[in-house]
């Protein structure tokens, strides 16, 4: 396989394309997605449940169900430590595992649940460590040790022997980001690491997690449906609605001026922290995503959208444009839109 | 721990003794009884049967007679066999160590082959194999037991010769092999349908550990399927195993009395049924005790074990 | 015996979607092979028992010695004739009357037991709840084939005897399921609030929980079936059985049993007629489980 | 599985009843059933037993001997056992002639054993004859046992005959006397069975009916006691000091195997080197037949298959119905299908080797056409359902047996089919045996019975306990007239049979009653048993009894070739 060029960018996603089998003929979770992300950046990856982003990140990782169930198509161009550049959906297995854990690293929603029950965190981390790096039990216990400190975890030594249940969520969440960065990943998949935790803890695990990227200069693909996380930390944001890019751009212009009815939806949802702003209404979108199933005609947000117009949004499903400073946005009448917006 | 145990064993006194009025209550209130093995003898007349029944204190009102039985049961008496006058507890225990090597050799056979199976369906869920396996479990489950052994001995000792036709042993022989050839047939009937509860079992908690998030965390350490479905999934699918072997002990008894009977193996099964046949009370009643406090041994033994297996689990 | 509920227990998951609740349970139902296939076999069964001896020109009853041990196929008998040159075939279907009819019969009484226990241990709990289930658990405690042979060692056997003893041995782990479901549904706030609004606790436990606990019970109900065909094979086959000359699979077997060598059909089919009975059953109560477990509609 | 014939085939379940005595002491036993064995018998005596015991022989048995204290109330199958551990006064062999055991001689009137009118008995021990433990046996050792019997707490198998003892006196250790109340005709048959226990063991024991003993018996017989396995074998080795011919075994094993076809088929491959007891099923004699290196033989037995008519219940009160059904039954079809022919029709309730046999009685045959003219004639009119009632009374009834013999149950669904064409409603009602053999049995509460009875008091054709009127246990009587049978010409020649020594009067007494029975029909009987048995054909010195069930009463003389 030749090395493409990929520019700067550690991930380079391009058309990728998820599809699951089942009974009832394959069914498509992700539509032609591409996005790239660089050392250092954070890429914020948003969207409600179903809308596909998880299973993005999966693809990415290869963690999907293996074939026939699940069909991957598009290239997700990955540069390695020695500069190689390889298509992670086009690796052999055994090439992707040297990967997972290693160069590229997962944390998941549910800290409770990631961790097995029935191991020591010591060992768990270990066992990261030891599956990509040629040392023994105790250096790799040693190791563990280290990244739980690094991972803000006091008294590491006696943790080590711990059972997850022994842990609250936020202890949890910290193990999985330590076992992350076990071999120092330059790339971090962070499938919302908060989601499940208190507010202050939440704000906590952010931190550390900026902390770790500054220190360590990996990229980040953060997976959240929360709009609010997602201005604290991402550099980029990518909106994704029933399978597909529907906005993405720097997180300035998305955050402060959506032009995706959907992603001006979201921001509504999100309970604004400042109040200078004087106060905003908290409505949500009416009506849920659609199943991959049973798809609407036409944008696939149209049922949903207060600004759809009949005989165009659900006839014609609309292209990714651009729109002003490399923001793009999937959106028949977006312009319109952002017309409406803007009127006070 | 302790108040854990002397919990356990509260609930499981209270448990055999509810056992026991069962059992007594049943035995005793239903029609016929021991004496009609006697009534037949020429010359047998109702005086001297009723000098019999008087000897065996079965004239007695029920509520005493349970009431003496239980008492001379706690102090280590089960009583006397109607038909050898043997003490009950000795010959119920020369019966056991038959029916603990039947037991012994099908729940290894089924552990060993039923996980094995499950494992490999749950790995492989979808596949021909899964497929065949789930069917194949079903139909065992469905297969009356007797039958099969029936259809084994037709088989394997009628048709082929090979293995021996029942019994534990070739009398006067006594060599390893000896009980080895008596031992395969039965052992293999009995172990069926263990087998197929294992395999489906076993099954159901893999692909339940499989759907766990800490698996894809397994995953995404970049850890090889084989560690992943062995060093995560297969130990934690093996903790509710554990509970599950000592939820099998009423079903593997029950199987090991049928297979006993059709392999005239001398076991407890058997003894159960010909002490049914000649209304051996103490026996009978000796033998429902006895399998009641196997058992409750039985998942007091798995909770102990989960506990240690699993430390989540604190007793 | 507890192991067909067992296996079913764990079989394998499937999701699809749908619409109202039943005609996804429907859709999932259909879709599962072997379910499908196991109510086709039943249907089958059902059908011929019915309509079968009506049509086939034997009389289950009549003896000819003179046909006696009449291997399959002959003399227009397709399944051989039996120790009494019987037709076998007709033995047979008379005996998945009297098979079948146990199995249900007994399935609706330990079913009512069961449910009956269930139910109120698991509404009432405290005090109440835990002599039921201990109650419940001191008859697990004896292997079920013990119990079965204890009862009917004594009692004359007939329909309706087999069926009694069946269910008395049959309905504990109904009412485990049962009681589980019960429990965990006790504390919903559908349930508190019928409570707040005065309904009685009858009224509660039949019109609000046992509905939400039907899927539950259904499966453990078709699995019933099974055990309790099973079960009436292995009285019959000890020789405490239904009575000749009316046939049952189960004496059937039992009578087969000493020309094993001799004539092998009279063992081979009554018994695969059993296994042929208990696996549908069993299929079906494994597809019933998978199309009424509310948790699959999830993704 | 759990085979019950020793209730249900064998009514007697009994152990007194196993040695059934052709002719009391008398050469008039017919033998004609030894013939077809002949040859082989010639084939088995041409070898010679060897110097010192060796080998074993597995003898298969489908119930499991269980009480091994002989004079204790048994069954019948833990007899196999007494013949090899124990020793009585006296045997009988196969022609029906007393043989000494413990005696030096049989006692007769000539040798001065028992006085004329049978009252006063003279016994001679054998010397030398020492229990297993070494400990001499002894005249004490009779008187005890006897003394043992009559004790009202001891719980004994069988009292008859004994109960009439009286003034036992010791002369020497080889010598006692003793005085019987009244003459009674078959105690020499009973003392035949009437095996002996230690007395200088038993006085040590605190309770006579739960015996240390029975965990290590000790006798005066072949062989000793070596171990049990409950629920598969009893092992026997042997004594070599034993005071009569043999052992040539140095083992015995007798294996316990419930199931008659698994019993088979162990003889088959080899397991077993002899069935006894219930033998092969009938349906295996033509296979077995053809088995290499093994002789299968039917062996007839005592037992009178029967269906008993409870005399107690209105619809067989009549004659005419008892009758009807009796010309109804398909005999012939019975016997030579159901029962592969084996069993011999019979109109008697006493086996035809029996010395008291009347061969003279009307034979029956099929004949439904003049069952149902007997019953026209009666006046039972058919119902509008085909069922024959009259004065109110449906002839309709049940048939019960022991639930599990599936051979008689066929025959029981064949006797439905030809009672029905007649106009008679029977139903089957099989019970568990405990059920069956309880009050339903003893307190006549069955209708119609399907059993097999041996009606003889052991081998004395008495059958006082089946057929007198005060035997009725429904009535307060102490016996198994469970037919409710009450005929005072029956009374008086049972009677007549039981007090007489005189042989001759006795046989007059049993021929006549006989003719009662078959003109009265309390019981319909059907044939007498025969029982396949199988034994390797290596095995010498075997000889089969009609008087036994399982032929090892003779052990102590087998050897292999």
């Amino acid at each position: 396989m030749g090395a493409p060029e990929i520019a700067t960018a550690v991930l380079d996603v391009r058309n990728l394309s998820v599809a699951f089998a089942t009974h009832t003929g394959p069914v498509a979770a992700v539509h032609d997605v591409s996005f790239t992300v660089a050392p250092g950046e954070t890429l914020a990856l948003v969207g409600e449940s179903g809308s596909g982003k998880s299973v993005t990140s999966l693809a990415v990782m290869r963690l999907t169900p293996p074939a026939p169930r699940t069909r991957l198509d598009g290239q997700a161009l990955f540069r390695s430590r020695d500069g190689t550049v390889r298509d992670l959906l086009a690796v052999p297995e055994r090439a992707m595992r040297a990967l997972r854990g290693n160069e590229i690293a997962m944390i998941f929603q549910e800290p409770m649940t990631s961790l097995n029950p029935v191991q020591r965190v010591g060992d768990q981390i270990a066992e990261a460590v030891m599956t990509h790096r040629p040392v023994g039990r105790r250096e790799a216990l040693d190791r563990a040790e280290h990244l739980l400190a690094r991972v803000g975890i006091s008294d590491a030594r006696r943790r080590l022997a711990a059972f997850p249940h022994h842990l609250s969520g936020g202890m949890r969440q910290r193990v999985m980001i330590a076992m992350a960065l076990a071999c120092d990943p330059a790339l971090l998949i962070a499938d919302e690491p908060t989601t499940a935790l208190d507010v202050t803890v939440q704000a906590q695990i952010l931190e550390l997690l900026q902390d770790l990227q500054r220190e360590t200069g990996m990229a980040i693909v953060f997976i959240t449906h929360n709009l609010g996380v997602v201005a604290e930390i991402a550099d980029r944001v990518m909106v994704m609605y029933a399978g597909r890019i529907v906005e993405q751009g720097e997180v300035g212009p998305v955050m402060r001026a959506p032009l995706m009815p959907y992603t001006q939806g979201l921001l509504r949802a999100v309970p604004t922290l400042t109040v200078s702003d004087g106060f905003v209404p908290l409505t949500s979108i009416p009506g849920t995503v659609p199943s991959p199933t049973a798809l609407p005609p036409g944008c696939a947000f149209e049922p949903r959208c207060p600004y759809a117009l009949p005989g165009l949004c659900d006839a014609t499903t609309p292209p990714l444009d651009d729109a002003f400073d490399g923001q793009q946005v999937r959106c028949l009448r977006w312009d319109a839109v952002a017309a409406l917006e803007a009127r006070p | 721990m302790a108040s854990f145990l002397l919990n356990r064993l509260i609930q499981s006194v209270i448990l055999l003794a509810l056992v026991s009025v069962i059992g007594f209550a049943v035995l005793h209130l239903a029609p016929g009884g021991p004496l009609s093995q006697f009534a037949l003898i020429p010359g047998m007349t109702q005086e001297q049967l009723a000098h019999i029944a008087h000897e065996m204190g079965l004239d007695r009102p029920l509520p005493l007679q349970y009431w003496e039985w239980v008492s001379r049961l706690v102090t280590g008496d089960w009583g006397h066999s109607y038909r050898d006058n043997q003490p009950v507890l000795a010959i119920i225990s020369g019966r056991l160590p038959a029916t603990f090597e039947l037991m012994l050799t099908a729940i290894a056979l089924a552990v060993l082959l039923g996980v094995t199976v499950g494992v490999l369906g749950a790995v492989r869920r979808g596949s021909i194999f899964d497929s065949l396996a789930t069917v194949g479990a079903m139909v065992a489950l469905s297969i009356p037991t007797f039958w099969f052994g029936l259809i084994v001995i037709y088989i394997f000792a009628v048709k082929l010769g090979w293995l021996p036709a029942g019994s534990r042993s070739t009398v006067g022989d006594g060599s390893f092999s000896d009980y080895f050839r008596h031992l395969i047939a039965p052992a293999v009937v009995l172990a069926l349908v263990e087998v197929a509860i294992w395999s489906r079992y076993m099954r159901g908690a893999m692909l339940d550990v499989i759907s766990q998030d800490f698996i894809r965390t397994a995953r995404a350490k970049g850890l090889s399927e084989k560690s992943v479905m062995l060093r995560h999934a297969f130990r934690n699918a093996l903790l509710p195993m554990i509970e599950l072997a000592g939820l099998e002990l009423p079903t593997l008894l029950g199987g090991a009395l049928v297979t006993e009977t059709v392999f005239t193996w001398p076991g407890m099964g058997r003894l159960f049924l010909d002490s049914l046949g000649y209304r051996d009370y103490p026996v009978v009643m000796g033998i429902l005790m006895v399998s009641a406090v196997l058992v409750l041994i039985g998942s007091l033994f798995a909770d102990i074990l989960s506990a240690a297996a699993d430390p989540r689990i604190r007793l | 015996m507890s192991s067909a509920t067992v296996a079913a227990a764990v079989l394998p998951n499937r999701r699809l979607a749908g619409t109202s609740p039943r005609s996804r349970a429907w859709g999932r139902f259909k879709r599962h092979r072997l379910a499908m296939f196991g109510s086709g076999v039943i249907l089958v069964l059902v059908f011929a028992v019915i309509f079968g001896p009506m049509i086939l020109p034997f009389d289950p009853l009549h003896i000819d010695l003179r046909h006696r041990f009449a291997p399959p196929p002959g003399n227009g008998h397709l399944f051989g004739t039996d120790q009494l040159g019987r037709d076998l075939l007709v033995r047979l279907l008379m005996a998945g009357r009297i098979s079948l009819t146990i199995g249900f019969m007994a399935m609706v009484v330990s079913t009512l037991i069961g449910t009956s226990v269930g139910v109120t241990a698991g509404y009432y709990g405290g005090l109440v709840g835990t002599v039921l289930m201990r109650i419940v658990d001191a008859v697990l405690c004896f292997p079920s084939v013990f119990l079965l042979l204890a009862l009917a060692a004594f009692i004359k056997p007939s329909i309706l005897t087999i069926t009694l003893i069946i269910a008395a041995t049959g309905w504990m782990e109904v009412a485990r399921v049962v009681q589980a479901q019960i429990k965990a549904l006790r504390h919903r706030d559908f349930i508190l609030a019928a409570e707040m609004l005065g309904a009685s606790g009858r009224y509660v436990m039949t019109r609000e929980l046992l509905p939400n606990a039907a899927g539950p019970i259904i499966v453990a109900a078709t699995l019933t079936v099974a055990r309790a065909i099973l079960a009436e094979a292995y009285v019959s086959f000890l020789g405490y059985g239904i009575q000749a000359p009316t046939a049952s699979w189960g004496n059937m077997l039992n009578n087969a049993q000493q020309y094993l060598n001799s004539a092998p059909w009279l063992a081979i089919f009554p018994g695969l007629m059993i296994t042929l009975a208990v696996t549908s059953f069993n299929f079906i109560g494994d597809g019933l489980r998978d199309a009424l477990d509310a948790r699959m509609d999830l993704t | 599985m759990n085979d019950d014939r020793h209730t249900t085939c064998t009514a007697s379940a009994g152990g007194p009843s196993r040695r059934r005595l052709l002719a009391l002491g008398a050469s008039a036993g017919a033998l004609a059933w030894l013939g077809p064995q002949a040859g082989w018998m010639a084939q088995a005596l041409a070898a010679t037993p060897p110097a010192k015991p060796t080998g074993q022989v597995v003898i298969g048995l489908s119930q499991e001997p269980t009480v091994f204290h002989p004079l204790l109330v048994h069954i019948e199958v833990d007899e196999a056992v007494y013949f090899n551990l124990f020793s009585a006064l006296w045997r009988v062999d196969p022609k029906g002639n007393f043989v000494p055991d413990l005696v030096s001689e049989i006692p007769t009137v000539e040798n001065g054993g028992f006085s004329a009118d049978g009252l006063h008995w003279r016994i001679k021990l054998k010397p030398g004859v020492k229990w297993h433990d070494g400990t001499p046996f002894t005249a004490e050792d009779v008187k005890y046992n006897i003394e043992l019997i009559q004790n009202p707490k001891f719980l004994a198998g069988r009292k008859a005959g004994h109960e009439l003892v009286r003034d036992i006196t010791v002369v020497s250790p080889t010598e006692l006397t003793w005085r019987m109340d009244k003459p009674y005709a078959p105690y020499p048959a009973i003392l035949s069975w009437t095996f002996f226990v230690p007395k200088h063991i038993f006085e040590k024991e605190a309770d006579p009916n739960k015996p240390a003993f029975v965990n290590k018996p000790v006798g005066t017989g072949p062989f000793t006691w070596v171990e049990r396995i409950p629920g598969d074998h009893i092992t026997l080795a042997a004594y070599p000091a034993y005071h009569g011919g043999g052992p040539y075994l140095e083992r015995l094993v007798i294996k316990y195997v419930p199931d008659l076809t698994v019993l088979y088929t162990q003889f088959q491959t080899g397991d077993i080197d002899y069935i006894g007891l219930q033998g092969i099923t009938p349906d295996h004699y033509e296979e077995a037949k053809a088995l290499a290196d093994r002789v299968v033989t039917p062996v007839p037995q005592a037992f009178i298959e029967n269906i008993g008519l409870n005399l107690g219940k209105p619809v067989f009160k009549d004659l005419a119905v008892r009758e009807a059904l009796y010309w109804a039954m398909d005999k012939k079809s019975i016997i030579e299908q159901i029962y592969y022919g084996l069993p011999t029709p019979t109109e008697s309730y006493l086996p035809m080797q029996s010395w008291a046999y009347n061969p003279d009685l009307p034979k029956q045959s099929y004949d439904p056409e003049k069952a149902k003219k007997i019953l026209d004639d009666a006046g039972w009119k058919p119902g509008s359902d085909g069922i024959r009632e009259k004065n109110g009374v449906r002839l309709e009834f049940t048939n019960s047996t022991t639930a599990g013999n599936h051979v008689r149950e066929q025959a029981q669904q064949l006797l439905q089919q030809n009672w029905a064409e007649i106009g008679a409603k029977m139903t089957i009602s099989n019970l568990p045996p405990a059920v069956m053999w309880g009050d339903y049995w003893m307190m006549s509460k069955f209708d119609s019975a399907m059993v097999g009875i041996d009606f003889m008091v052991g081998p004395d054709p008495d059958a006082t306990d089946f057929f007198a009127s005060k035997s009725i246990g429904a009535k307060g009587g102490g016996g198994q007239n469970t037919c409710q049978y009450e005929s005072p010409e029956v009374d008086a020649c049972l009677a007549e049979g039981a007090s007489t020594v005189d042989q001759a009067k006795r046989k007059a007494a049993y021929l006549k009653m006989q003719q009662l029975t078959r003109q009265d029909l309390p019981y319909l009987p059907i044939f007498q048993y025969a029982m396949v048995q199988g034994v390797k054909s290596k095995l010498q010195g075997f000889a089969p009894d009609v008087s036994v069930q399982e032929n090892c009463y003779n052990a102590n003389t087998w050897y292999w070739a």
